[in-house]
C-alpha cells in the first residue's frame, strides 16, 4: 500500500512514483494484464483460422453521473465495447482501458468503477490486457472518463452488416427501450425527478452468439446507444437502402420511461441505451430469435417491431396505433426537454 | 404550446412553500401547488392535476372526463346503427 | 383513469374520423377545396403530427398551423438580448431546453454556451429560484417565454423571490397573449380561415371567454381542444358541426380541464405582477398591439430588462429579420413550410434561419420531421 | 457541407443528425475506415504466420496546448500508440481514435488535428480503422482529449523486453533528450519563457525495424515519454533484474533544454519525449545499432549513454563529469519549478 | 564566458580534491573523527548530491546539511493557513512550485488543489502581479516565501502593486533570514561544527558581513560560495585551510556574484517593506528570535495576513508537530536523516511527514533521493 | 536554496518598469532590473546578471570570476609540481 491518497492529485499523472503506485494498486492489480511492456501480446486460435478476421472498435465513455442505478461509467465502458464487437458478429477477446482523471476525483470511487468493469469483462468473457492513466487539471475534465478499445475475431462464415438488410426482413429489439437515457436523466438530479428505473447496461456478447446459433440468417445487429432506436434504424436503413417501418403498438416501453418523456416533452425512439439491440433478420427466422433472446436475461423484452420494405431508402416510419404514419427521422442536435 | 399533462398529488413536501410531491407514470416530481390549493392542503393528496412547467395548473375534473369519454361511446354506437342500416340498405339493393 | 391513454383509443379514433368523413361530405369539403381549420396551438400540431391525424382524417380538412409555438414567435433581436444578458459575466441564464437552438443574429444560446456563457436548461421556473437561492453570488436570470399557460408559473415565481427578499433573481419577460395574434389573423385580407381549435392548456388559465370575438364579431367557430388524438378528433368534429349547422360559438372539448372562467389563482398573479406592454414585435407577425406582458415597476428589482438596462425600455427594436424567410406568411396559412424559398436550403433543423424551424412544433420543422418534405427538398 | 458551424455545441454530441455530419465531415471523410459498422474487420497476412502474435496498446492524450512548436495533440496521440507497438517488436498496423470534444472547440483546429493525424499515419504505415467521438461541456474538458490504441503484430522470432536485458548490455538513446518537455514547457505560456526548440514528436516504427534488422539481438527498447529517461530506465533496470549506470557526459541534450531546467530547477532526465527510445542491447551490437539510427531523420542523435550491471536490481546510477555518482530515482510525483 | 560551465571543469575538481584530501590529512580528520561542515544553504546540498561531492571527497570531511531550504522549514500551521487562505472564495492563490507538496496538518497546497482551490504555481511574483492586474475581479495572493535571496522580489512586487494602487494584490509573508538560525545552531549545546559553507545567493543581497559574529563569537571559519562544483569544492578547502592555520575568518569564495557589502538596492526595497517580527517559528527549531520577517503597517493593504485576518496576529499560534519527527535534531547535526524513526515509514517522499521529506534540497529527501538510503530503509 | 543563474541581457524591455529581456542558453525571459540598474538602462544589455526567481540580482563581475578560476589554474599547476615532485621522490626511492 504505497498509495495513501484518498484523492488524485496531479501528481498522480507525473509518470512519477505516485503514478506508478496509483496504476498498480488501483488498476493492474485487479486487471492483472500480461506482462509488463507497455503493450499487451496475445493469441488466440480462433483468430488463425482460414477466413477468421479481427475485429476492432473503440468508443469514449463519458457519463454523469458516475455511478447511477444499475451501472457506472466502468460497466458502461466494458459492455459498450462488448457490444460494438458482438453486433458485428465478432467474439470479444480483449479490451483496452484508457482513463482521464480529473484531478480530485475520489481514489476509492475509481476503485468501485475498476471493480465493476473487471467483474462486467468477466461476464462477458472478455480480459482488460493493456490500459493507461492521465490525470487532469480541476475544470479540464469530469471526474474520470474511459476510452476502451476492443479486439475480437469475427469466425470464418459469419458476414453480417446493414448492407446484408432485405426488404422484408423483420426488425427485433431484445427488450424495452429507453431505460438507460431515462434513468441517467433522472440520476444527474438537475431535473429533480424520481423514479424507479434501472440503467439497461448489459454485455450482449453472449445474447449475440445465441442468436447467430437460432437464427443463421441473422442480417445486421446494431446497438442503440446514443441517439436511441431511432438513430440506429436510420442509419441502417441508409446503409442498407431499404425503408423500414415500426409499429408502434409493438414497442416495448416501460411506463415510467414514458412519464419521463411525458414530462419532459421527450421522445423515447431517441433515448440512449446501453444493453439494446435491434436486430434485422429473415421472417421466418424471427421467431426463433426471440426464442433465443427471451432465454437470456438481457433478452428478456424481445420481441419483433416492425420490418424493412422497399420504400424510400433510409426512411423510417412508425405506424400509429391509429393507422396514421410519421417519419422517424434522425435527431437533429440531442433531445432537449421542451416547455411546448 | 404548452406541454402539460396529468399527474396525481401524492403527498404535500412543503405546506409553506405550496410544494407537493406528484407523481406520473411511477415518476415524482415536486410541484407548486398554488393554482390548485383550496383551503386545506391535505385534501388535495389523490387528486388529480394538470401539470405545467413545476406547476399543478388545474385540478383535472373527472366528471367532465367521463362525460366526454361518454360522448365518444355514444357516437360509437351510433356510428354502429349507421353502420348496420348502411348494411341493410346494401343488403336491400 | 389516468386522463391520457383513454383519449387514445384507436376504436374511439376510427369513428371519430368517420363522422368527420361524413360532416365534411355534408359541407361539401374536398381537397381542392378544403376546410381550414387552424389549430392555434403548437402542441396540437405537434399532436396532428405524432398520430399522423393529418393523413387520417378527410382530404376535405385542411389543418392550417398557427402562431401557438412561443419559440417560434420569438424575433431574433430577442434571442439577441438573452445572449447579452448570458455573455454578461456573473450572470447563470436560465431556460427552457426549448429555446436553446433558436437563432439570432450573431449566435443561439446553445453557441452562446459553446463560447463560454453560463446557460443552464431548468424545467421549470422553480428551479431557476432555487438556483439563485444557492448561488447568492451570481445573478440567476430566467428566460420567461410562453403563453397565458406559462406566465402564472413566473408570476408566482417572481412572488416568491420578493417574498425571500432575493436579490439576485430576474425574469427576462417575453410572456405574449394569443387572443391578440388571433385578432391580427383575422384582420389579415389574405387570410381563409373557417375555425379554430383553441388552445386547450392556454384556456385553462384565462377560460374561453377570451374567444368570444371570434365568434361573436368575425362569426367563426371555435372549440377549445385537448392535446390528446381523441380530443383533437373530437374537436374538428365539433368545428365542422357548427359550420354545417351555420353557427359559429365558442366550445370547449376539454371541460376536464379547462374551467369556463380559467383560474383565478393564475390570473391573478399574473395581475399582480405582469401589465400589457403597449405592443410586442412577433416573428413574422410584426408588432401586434397589447400582444406582450412586461413586469410591474412594483417588481421592477426582478425585472431583467431593469437590470441589464436591455430590450423595449432601450429603444433599440426594429432589428429586421434575415431575407427570404417567409415565416410570416406560413403563419398566416398563405404559404404553406415547402413553399418557402429558405426551406431546406438556406433553413435546416441543424441551423435554423426563421424560428419556425426550431422547435418540432414550429410548422416547419413539423413539416420537416414527421411529414418527410425533406426528401423533397433535398 | 451538411456542417455550418464553426465551434462544436453540445448538438454535435447528441447522437443525430448534427453529429453525423461532424463525424462524417471532420473524421471519417479523411480517416476513410473500411466499412460502415462501429467496428473495423481486418486481416493481415503476417498475423497468420505461425508464431506471429498480435500486439494491443492505448494511450491517452491530454496537452496543452494543443498546437505546439514541431505537433499538435494529433501527431502526439499517432506516434505515442505506433511507438508503443514499435518499442515491443511489433509492426504497427491499426489504430483507432477517440475523440472527446470540449464544447466550444474550434471545428478548424479539430480539421488541422485530424490532418496531422493522418499525415502521421501516412507515414507511419498505419491506418485509422475505427472511431469515436464524444462531446462534454465546457469546462469538464479541454479542448480535446485523444484516445488511441494500436493494433501490430509481432513477427515470430522477435522476443524483445525488459525482461530480456542482461548486464553488460549497453544503454542506447536515438536523440537529444527532453525537446518535447521543454517545448510544450515553454509553450504553455504561464512562465513566459520564449526559447527555439521544437517538440521531438515522431513515429519510431521505421527505427525500431531498422534496429532490428541492424542489432538482431536487441534486448529490449521503450519510449521515454511521462517521467522522462529516468522514469523508463528505472522501470526497465526493476523489471530486468539490473543495475544501470549512465555516464552524464555521454548524455545528449540541447543548451535551450540545459537552459529551461536551470532555470526553472528541473531535472531534464526526467523531461517527457514524445520520439525518443532508449534501447538495450549487446556491447558488440551497439556500434551497428546506432549506425542504423544515425541513418534514419529520427535517429540523427543515436548514442551510446551507459550499460546495464549486476548491482542492486532496479537502481539506475549517473556517473558525473568527476567520477561521482548519484541515484537517477523514479521521480516522485510530478516535476514542478523550483526556487530552491 | 557563461559564468557555470567553467566552473564544471573535471580536471580542476580533481585537483582541489586532491588539495582537500591533502589538507584533511593535515588535520587529521578521518572518517571516525571527520571535520563537521555544515553547508547552511540547501542549494548547496543539492549541488552536493548532484555532482556527488560526497562521495568524492576525502572521508575525513563530511557534510552536514543545514536548514537553508526555506520549504523545508515552514511550520505546518504556516501551510495550514496558506490552505486557509487558498480556499478563500475568489481568491487566486500563487506559489512557487516547491511548496505545493508542503504537508499541513489536513492537507498540502496540491491537495487542496485537487479539491478545488484555484492554485497557481508562477515561476516569479512578477506573475502573480501580472495574474492581478488581467483578474481584477479575485483577490490575488503570494506566498511569499524565502530567505533574503527572494525577498527583494516580493518587496519590489509590493511595490509596484502600490504604484499601481492594486488593491487585489497581497503577499502571505513568510521570508526569514539566515544569521539567526545559525546563531541558534550554535548556541545550541549537542551542535558540533567545524565550519560553515555560507550561503551564496543570500550573500549577494546581504554581502558577508553579517556572517562576521560567527567568526569573531563563534570562532568558527564560514566560506561563502558559489553553487557550481569547484565553487564547493574550493570553499571546503578555504574552510580547512582555516582550520589547519587556526584561524576563522569570513572568507568569500563567490567573489563574481556577491558583493562584500550586498546589493543597496535589494536592502533598501526591503527596509521599505518589512520590518523584523519578534520572532517566527521554524520546523524542528521552534521560535526563533527576530527570525522573520512581516509587511509594515504601511504596505498593511498589500499584506495577507492583515487582509484575512490569519496567521501570526491571530494569536492562534504553536499548532503542535506530528510526532515522530526528527526534523529538528537532523536539522541540528544530531541526526543523520536516517536515523529518524519515520524515514521511509511514516515519511517518504510521497506523502512527506516532515518537511525534510519534501523539497530535494530537504535532507531527508536529499538522502532518500541521491543516497540510496531508500533501499535500506525499504 | 535560491536557485540563481547567469542570465545575459539583451534587451530593455520596459524601462518605466525596469524590465528587460535576459537570455540563459537560448532562453528568453523577462526579468526586473531594479537591483542591478544604474542611471542607464541601456549600458545594461550585454552584461551579464544573477537571475532568481524573475529578478536580475547581481551584476556578475568577470574579473572576479577569472581571478577565481585563475586560482583553480594555479592549484592545478602546483598540484603538478607536487605530483612531478612526488614522481621524482618515487623514481629516486
Ligand atoms: S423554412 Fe425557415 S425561413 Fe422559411 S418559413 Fe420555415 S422557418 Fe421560416
Ligand atoms: S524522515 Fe521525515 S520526519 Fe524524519 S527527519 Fe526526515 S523529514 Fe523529518
Ligand atoms: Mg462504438
Ligand atoms: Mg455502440
Ligand atoms: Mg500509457
Ligand atoms: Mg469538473
Ligand atoms: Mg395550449
Ligand atoms: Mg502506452
Ligand atoms: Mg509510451
Ligand atoms: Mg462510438
Ligand atoms: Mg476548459
Ligand atoms: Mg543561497
Amino acid at each position: 500500500m504505497a498509495l495513501r491518497d484518498t484523492h488524485v492529485t496531479m501528481a498522480h499523472g507525473g509518470g512519477g512514483r505516485a503514478m506508478r503506485d496509483l496504476i498498480e494498486e488501483v488498476f493492474t492489480s485487479v486487471f492483472q494484464p500480461p506482462g509488463s511492456e507497455d503493450q499487451a501480446r496475445l493469441m488466440d486460435e480462433a483468430l488463425q483460422q482460414p477466413g477468421a478476421r479481427l475485429a476492432f472498435t473503440t468508443d469514449s465513455f463519458v457519463v454523469t453521473p458516475l455511478e447511477f442505478p444499475g451501472g457506472d461509467i466502468g460497466k458502461l465502458a466494458v459492455c459498450g465495447t462488448v457490444n460494438d464487437l458482438a453486433v458485428g458478429g465478432a467474439r470479444p477477446l480483449w479490451l483496452s482501458a484508457a482513463f482521464i482523471i480529473e484531478e480530485g476525483c475520489e481514489i476509492a470511487l475509481l476503485r468501485r468503477i475498476v471493480a465493476s468493469m473487471a467483474a462486467e469483462a468477466a461476464l462477458a468473457g472478455v480480459r482488460i490486457v493493456t490500459g493507461d492513466t492521465k490525470v487532469v487539471d480541476r475544470g479540464k475534465g469530469d471526474g474520470v472518463f474511459i476510452t476502451t478499445a476492443g479486439v475480437g475475431v469475427i469466425p470464418p462464415g459469419v458476414e453480417i452488416g446493414a448492407q446484408c438488410i432485405r426488404p422484408g426482413n423483420v426488425v427485433l429489439v431484445n427488450g424495452v427501450l429507453g431505460d438507460h437515457g431515462a434513468t441517467i436523466l433522472a440520476a444527474r438530479g438537475d431535473l429533480a425527478l424520481s423514479v424507479d428505473l434501472l440503467s439497461d447496461c448489459a454485455g450482449l456478447g453472449h445474447l449475440m452468439q445465441a442468436v447467430l446459433a437460432a437464427a443463421p440468417g441473422l442480417r445486421a445487429a446494431r446497438d442503440c446507444t446514443r441517439g436511441g432506436l431511432a438513430s440506429a434504424l436510420n442509419e441502417m436503413a441508409a446503409e442498407a437502402g431499404v425503408a423500414v417501418e415500426l409499429e408502434e403498438t409493438l414497442l416495448p416501453l416501460r411506463p415510467e420511461v414514458a412519464g419521463v418523456c411525458e414530462l419532459l416533452g421527450l421522445d423515447p425512439l431517441y433515448l440512449a441505451n446501453e444493453g439494446r439491440l435491434v436486430l434485422f433478420c429473415p421472417a421466418d427466422q424471427a421467431e426463433a430469435a426471440v426464442t433465443a433472446m427471451r432465454a437470456l436475461p438481457e433478452g428478456q423484452g424481445a420481441c419483433i417491431i416492425g420490418r424493412a420494405h422497399p420504400g424510400t431508402p433510409g426512411r423510417v416510419t412508425l405506424r400509429t396505433a391509429f393507422g396514421g404514419a410519421r417519419l422517424v427521422d434522425m435527431l437533429v442536435g440531442e433531445q432537449l426537454p421542451r416547455i411546448c | 404550446m404548452c406541454l402539460g399533462i396529468p399527474g396525481k398529488i401524492i403527498a404535500i413536501t412543503d405546506a409553506a412553500r405550496l410544494m407537493a410531491m406528484a407523481e406520473v407514470s411511477g415518476v415524482r416530481r415536486e410541484v407548486n401547488v398554488a393554482c390548485v390549493a383550496g383551503n386545506d392542503l391535505e385534501a388535495l393528496v389523490g387528486a388529480w392535476t394538470l401539470i405545467h412547467v413545476g406547476f399543478a395548473m388545474s385540478l383535472i375534473d373527472e366528471d367532465e372526463a367521463a362525460r366526454t369519454l361518454e360522448a365518444l361511446r355514444d357516437l360509437g354506437e351510433a356510428q354502429e346503427a349507421l353502420d348496420q342500416m348502411a348494411a341493410a340498405d346494401e343488403a336491400l339493393a | 383513469m389516468k386522463f391520457a391513454s383513454e383519449f387514445r383509443d384507436p376504436a374511439a379514433a376510427k369513428v371519430l374520423l368517420a363522422a368527420i368523413a361524413r360532416k365534411a361530405d355534408e359541407i361539401g369539403a374536398t381537397r381542392a377545396k378544403p376546410v381550414h381549420i387552424m389549430e392555434i396551438c403548437g402542441g396540437h400540431t405537434h399532436s396532428i403530427f405524432r398520430y399522423g391525424l393529418d393523413k387520417l382524417i378527410h382530404d376535405g380538412v385542411e389543418f392550417i398551423h398557427g402562431p401557438g409555438c412561443p419559440v417560434c414567435v420569438l424575433p431574433m433581436a430577442r434571442v439577441d438580448e438573452c445572449v447579452e444578458i448570458a455573455e454578461t459575466p456573473g450572470v447563470i441564464f436560465t431556460t427552457f431546453g426549448d429555446a436553446m437552438r433558436v437563432p439570432g443574429h450573431r449566435k443561439s444560446l446553445i453557441q452562446a454556451k459553446s463560447a463560454g456563457a453560463d446557460i443552464r436548461m431548468v424545467y421549470s421556473p422553480l428551479d431557476a429560484l432555487e438556483l439563485a437561492r444557492r448561488n447568492p453570488g451570481r445573478e440567476v436570470v430566467f428566460f420567461g417565454l410562453g403563453f397565458e399557460t406559462t406566465t402564472p408559473s413566473t408570476a408566482l415565481s417572481i412572488q416568491a423571490a420578493a417574498r425571500e427578499r432575493l436579490t439576485n433573481f430576474s425574469v427576462f419577460c417575453n410572456h405574449i397573449t394569443v387572443p391578440e395574434p388571433i385578432k391580427a389573423l383575422l384582420d389579415d385580407p389574405d387570410m381563409r380561415l373557417d375555425g379554430f381549435i383553441g388552445p386547450g392548456h392556454v384556456s385553462m388559465v384565462i377560460g374561453i371567454h377570451p374567444y368570444d370575438f371570434i365568434a361573436a364579431d368575425y362569426g367563426k367557430p371555435i372549440v377549445v381542444a385537448g392535446f390528446e388524438p381523441t380530443d383533437l378528433l373530437q374537436s374538428v368534429l365539433m368545428v365542422l358541426t357548427q359550420i354545417a349547422e351555420g353557427r359559429a360559438a365558442v366550445e370547449n372539448q376539454y371541460g376536464r380541464v379547462v374551467p369556463e372562467h380559467g383560474n383565478p389563482v393564475s390570473l391573478a398573479a399574473i395581475a399582480d405582477v405582469y401589465e400589457r406592454r403597449p405592443s410586442f414585435e412577433w416573428r413574422g407577425l410584426g408588432e401586434i398591439d397589447a400582444s406582450g406582458l412586461r413586469i410591474r415597476p412594483k417588481y421592477a428589482a426582478f425585472d431583467a430588462e431593469e437590470k441589464f438596462g436591455i430590450g423595449y425600455a432601450t429603444g433599440r427594436r426594429n432589428v429586421p429579420e434575415l431575407e427570404g424567410c417567409a415565416c410570416g406568411s406560413v403563419m398566416i396559412g398563405k404559404l404553406k413550410p415547402t413553399q418557402c424559398p429558405q426551406f431546406g436550403k438556406g433553413c435546416v433543423p441543424e441551423m435554423p434561419l426563421g424560428a419556425l424551424m426550431v422547435s418540432s412544433e414550429g410548422a416547419c420543422a413539423a413539416y420537416w420531421q414527421y411529414a418527410g418534405a425533406r426528401e423533397a427538398a433535398e
